[in-house]
């Protein structure tokens, strides 16, 4: 086995940017304040003075025109890694991913590909108020064209963010914030962990890939299964605890494409299914994953699919544990699901 | 507090003619061909302010060349760009007629603003790489590329290179130095920044070129496009075609009686040139001006063709309904193939009958190029593949794409 | 009952334009070609000549622009009527609509509010390949704080876009394009018939609304629920007479706020459902509608609620009729649906 | 073709120092106070287009108010202003000390830049809605807004006007023309200018005003803002604060090596100033002059305030990773609070006395403000009732948010 380390969520997705720009000239890195000081969040750290100032540099605060930026080095040939400061701050790029990104292979009949990386950290518990604590995933798994990853631990997010890289699609890399420097699981009144304790903060060194579109078991369970990702699978998998129920929780890592087989197996064994995010639940990807079980594990289906999500109003900064769904929620859906 | 008399009023500004109005020009400035000066090419961007507010012009009244802008072409060069020209107009007053006929759903003239396309096609190269509207098929025809294979992409046929996907004239050309045409304005003129970074970031030779109509500057793109291109000095060529008009607004709408669009360079400390986009010769001089600039490392210019568009916005317009009928025969820059031909003429080079064979020439062209499309069919009588329908999403397909695929049952 | 006359949908959204702006000085239309023109699809025609050059015009072509400048408007205290030319070109005002229009009540604690009406034709149908045929709406009912209405006939058409102008919210109304001049019921090949001939284009000449938040049932059935809006209604009515069910098929007209007491009744009467729209399916808004109806009526249901949609790929010019979800596709998810 | 010799390349701007290095801001062109020329008015607005690449300054370095742009301004509207400096500085001390401590999540201080936002704020009417970022607490500050309720905001407690909704100083504050502060860049400035435009198209007197950063410049919500503020004439100022920093990007990362800020304006031609926004007096007059033309219908006008942001961007920053750490005090435009006070004590209508006693009515008031808003609770220990979360999303609840008010049972 490869050497390894252990590496906090910042080191892990710095670590990969930094194996891939050291493999290959044709990746590079750019977004606001992520050049000379290395991103608000410091992923981006030392690649400015290790690469050079033309490989990882600050841009325009234009979401907008770093997306387009990136698109015309992607189309060029590189493979570009944008950053997007915020995930509440990607709507200006809206247009240029899924209008663009999306559909520049399809639209050239294939003479024009666009293997951009777009990494931004999203999600709440960090007291960030409605513009620092959005998670739009859904948003973006809507477009016909475009992949949504979002990693739950550092190894993953290494290895995850190494095949986004490589991928010859574009990649809308979301990074869960509030796991940054530690595993979260919703209990906010004890004190974080940090990752060190974590086995899947154990990171190799050197380079791997995580595949994308494969689902990872974090925890078998026979009575229900728990669809999550990012810092809800750490919620999940308390919620588990703290309903005492045998839960086969499962991190999805990959929104898309979708581990199917994986969800499938999962639900027609345990026959009751919750699905967890952070937004609002309206239109979240937790209405895709529910339609899809219920499609195809209907009469397996015990109870109806719960779906446990942030509310249908704006992330309100004091009511800030009131609107994250926390273990409790999660537990007493999983407790209903498994009444019903 | 000063409080306002006479008390606030909207201002929504109108064109200066109207249908039933008589068309009026006035207030478009021309500088005299050859009154304006051409700045060094390695001047700083400032220098270049003033010329944002005239016109550079090569092509006199006579169809002489004058002043320092004239590129002094030799004459093989200039029957090419007039030839390509002329076959530009053919193929779409052809096209123009097919959708008529029901061949196609769909189709964009270019018609007055040849020149522009044309003369870029020729003094760049197939290796820069080009980021079109939907008015630039000069460049794919300057370029030799087949007119029978951009009518199978017009007619969405079996042959169709872009396999059906398209609006038609959303051509894609790789090869040929010209990037797939988004349906979506605006939005391929920061692309061009980032591809002209790329080659710069990884030290090649090749440069970029991207056309923007009058009233799409307006989008947020384009000031990406040129903030970027300025912070990142990118090789880069950033062309607004002022054809006065965006469907049914006149340019007015998007600012053009406030100043000219050539001044927005300034604020970015871009340099600028305004340009007769009617006059081949001037379009030329400038594209030269502007690739050398890119070429050295001096970044980015910002160049305002000053044209008239001649045709409907597209098949599915009719301007009659909002600006006279005879406006584009007051439009006071002439005719780009008129213009070229009264100069090859005047030089003794060429002769209406030459012109005549061009324009038979031409039709011939576009009349085999035709046949051959049209043996593989036109809209709806020929398509791709259905599958194709489900490929080229990704790299490779998803489950949900396969299952899709079986449930049409290919 | 007062006076009506057969309109087609322009007609009667021009009617409730006109009627609107004839009653209210601060009502007003603006968008590209929208003024002196009135429009691509001429829905705005004669305002400008009938009511004034500043309350009706000619936008510059930026859609962040108008997005912006009429919620400046609207915080002023008017009721601006923007018209965003396509949907398909709706995105580059994405981040005026989520990031503001939708939350200025809830962040200034109600002082401001945003009284605005988005106009845009959206849909398929028309061989406008993938840039004219659009239907965006999932990613406008994932928004907290904005509401979603589509009317599938003039009748409703009219009394919506009043309703949606007197809203004290921001509204985002998508106008069914393929439907502007006739019903459309997917059988393409047979020849449009004009409003005309429809009940439902009896339009009052005068002013009344039609709520948004309520489901108009355009056939009563009892073997199972087929919900939709837009053109797909059309298209549903067809689906059922082609498999020969009774099916029940409600036309939402509003999707945020959504009439979800009039679904649970109605699949809680046929135990079975089938949801209906163009957008592609992942992520789309019936996998809200799936999601919501499993949630609420699992005990009723005899079979998995189905969805028929447009596929996973942008909207491709040639092949409108197979990617465009016709009465056969969704006639066979209603037997299936009825199968299982 | 000519092909580049030396290869492309591709520029990223670096700021002038680094941290270790000397700050250096020889890059900065200052004009003389008095030096520059104030236009009527009423000119047109390219008669101005050479102020985009001057500074407006009134005060000289004696602190005496030289040239045409000098206000003369009576001694008692000098010294609101001068208090209102204190007073926003004094509020910004403490609440980044009130964040030290743990009462709240988060604060930014303007320090350095107070004189932008106060002599505006006085300039203007509370009628008229300023746009601004998370800068001009100045505004609320000047206009006398209880700095409890500005601390309520910052502590979420339950008299939070905004019931705990947004992050600290994001404040809303209608009735003092304080429009709702959005955590998103640059969204606010078109936002103005429909605003403006709504005024006009009712025949109101109102006008808007709105404020940018030097590094939002660069979102194409600025593009729009511009666009449309030319095309529709529409009564609005447009200030651009360049404080040379944006988080830890130079200004050059938009665009500030290139050209000022102040000439974007050119390209849409609208009116520009360029000032010293560390100049009470020169922003007063500037504001002025805008102010002046909104009203009498002669549309925006862009004004660039040339600062220097000394304070952190904000409580989550720490500068010195960046830049050099005396910086700030190699600032070529000095202090605001100090220049305005230097002058009145040049007028000897003012002492160094008289400064302390205003510094320490500062301290007094802010830490009367303090403990009315503390004994209510800081951020954690008192916060608006739950289910005030669930309200106005819209104006009346739908029926998703009653059934979630209810799932968390409030
Ligand atoms: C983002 C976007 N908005 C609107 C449209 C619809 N549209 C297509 S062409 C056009 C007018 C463009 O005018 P201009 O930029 O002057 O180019 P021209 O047609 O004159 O060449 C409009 C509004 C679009 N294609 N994309
Ligand atoms: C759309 C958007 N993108 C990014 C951010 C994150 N952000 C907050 S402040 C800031 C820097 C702004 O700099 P500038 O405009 O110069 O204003 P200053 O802070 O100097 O007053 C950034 C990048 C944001 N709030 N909104
Ligand atoms: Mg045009
Ligand atoms: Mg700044």
């Amino acid at each position: 086995m490869a050497d390894t380390t252990s590496m906090n969520m910042i080191q892990a997705l710095n670590s990969a940017l930094d194996i891939k720009m050291a493999e290959d000239r044709n990746v590079l890195s750019f977004g606001e304040d992520a050049g000379y000081f290395g991103g608000v969040f410091r992923v981006t750290d030392h690649l400015q003075k290790k690469h050079g100032l033309t490989r990882s540099f600050d841009a325009p605060i234009s979401e907008n025109g770093i997306a387009a930026a990136g698109i015309g080095m992607a189309v060029y040939g590189l493979r570009p890694v944008i950053e997007m400061q915020f995930a509440d701050y990607i709507y200006p790029a809206y247009d240029q991913l899924v209008s663009e990104a999306a559909k520049i292979r399809y639209r050239s009949g294939g003479e024009f590909t666009c293997p951009i990386t777009v990494r931004s950290p999203y999600g709440g518990g960090i007291f960030g108020g409605q513009t620092h604590s959005q998670s739009p995933e859904s948003l973006f798994t809507h477009i016909s064209g475009l992949k949504t990853v979002i990693p739950s631990n550092p190894y993953d997010a290494k290895g995850l963010l190494i095949a986004a890289i490589e991928d010859d699609d574009p990649v809308v890399f979301f990074e869960p914030k509030r796991l940054y420097n530690g595993p979260f699981d919703g209990w906010h009144e004890r004190p974080v962990s940090p990752w060190k304790a974590q086995e899947l903060a154990q990171v190799p060194t050197g380079k791997y890939t995580v595949p994308l579109g494969k689902a990872r078991i974090m925890r078998e369970g026979s009575d229900v299964t728990i669809l999550a990702y990012g810092t809800m699978v750490w919620v999940s998998l308390a919620a588990a605890e703290h309903a005492g129920v045998d839960a086969e929780v499962i991190d999805l890592r990959s929104l898309v494409p979708l581990d199917i087989e994986a969800i499938e197996e999962s639900v027609k064994k345990t026959g009751r299914c919750v699905v967890v995010h952070e937004a609002p639940k309206t239109s979240g990807y937790g209405a895709e994953l529910s339609s899809l079980v219920q499609e195809r594990c209907f009469y397996h289906l015990e109870a109806p699919v719960a779906r446990v999500a942030g509310w249908d109003t704006p992330y309100p900064h004091a009511f800030e544990w009131e609107y994250f769904p926390g273990p409790e929620r999660v537990a007493e859906a999983i407790k209903r699901t498994m009444e019903g | 507090m000063t409080k306002n008399t006479p008390k606030l009023s909207l201002r929504v500004p109108e064109p200066p003619a109207r249908p039933g109005d008589k068309a009026d020009f006035s207030h478009v400035q021309i500088d005299e061909a050859g009154a304006v000066a051409r700045p060094d090419v390695s001047v700083s961007p400032e220098v270049t302010r003033d010329l944002a507010f005239r016109l550079v012009r090569v092509l006199d009244d006579n169809g002489k060349a004058v002043g320092p802008w004239d590129p002094k072409l030799d004459v093989e060069t200039l029957k090419r760009g007039l030839k390509a020209m002329v076959l530009t107009r053919a193929f779409d007053d052809r096209m123009h007629k097919a959708h008529r006929q029901g061949k196609t759903s769909f189709y964009m003239k270019c018609t007055g603003e040849e020149a522009i396309a044309v003369a870029q096609a020729l003094v760049l190269s197939p290796e820069d790489m080009g980021f079109p509207t939907y008015r630039q098929q000069g460049l794919l025809i300057a370029r030799g590329y087949p007119l029978a294979t951009m009518m199978n992409q017009i007619y969405s046929n079996a042959a169709d290179p872009i396999k059906g996907r398209q609006l038609p004239i959303m051509y894609s050309a790789k090869d040929y130095g010209f990037f797939t045409i988004s349906g979506n304005l605006g939005t391929q003129v920061p692309q061009a920044v980032g591809w002209a970074m790329a080659s710069a970031y990884k030290g090649d030779d090749k440069i970029a070129s991207a056309w923007i109509g009058d009233g799409a500057t307006a989008e947020g793109d384009f000031h990406s496009a040129l903030t970027f291109a300025a912070v990142y000095r990118a090789p880069v060529i950033l062309n607004i075609v002022n054809n006065q008009w965006a469907i049914s607004s006149f340019q007015g709408i998007a600012g053009g009686i406030e100043t000219t669009f050539a001044s927005k360079a300034i604020g970015y400390g871009l340099p600028c040139l305004r340009v007769d986009g009617n006059d081949f010769l001037a379009v030329w001089a400038a594209t030269q001006w502007a690739a050398e600039r890119a070429r050295t490392n001096q970044g980015a210019t910002v160049i305002e063709f000053l044209t008239y568009r001649h045709a409907p916005h597209s098949t599915s317009d009719d301007p009659s309904r909002y600006r006279p009928g005879d406006e584009g025969a007051h439009w006071p820059l002439g005719d780009p193939v008129e213009r070229l031909k009264q100069h090859l003429i005047g030089q003794k080079t060429w002769s209406e009958d030459d012109q005549k064979a061009a324009e038979a020439d031409a039709e011939a062209q576009v009349k085999a190029a035709a046949k051959e499309s049209e043996a593989i069919g036109t809209l709806g009588q020929s398509r791709p593949s259905v599958k194709t329908m489900f490929e080229e999403v990704f790299a490779s397909e998803d489950w949900r794409l396969v299952e899709q695929r079986r449930e049409v049952g290919v």
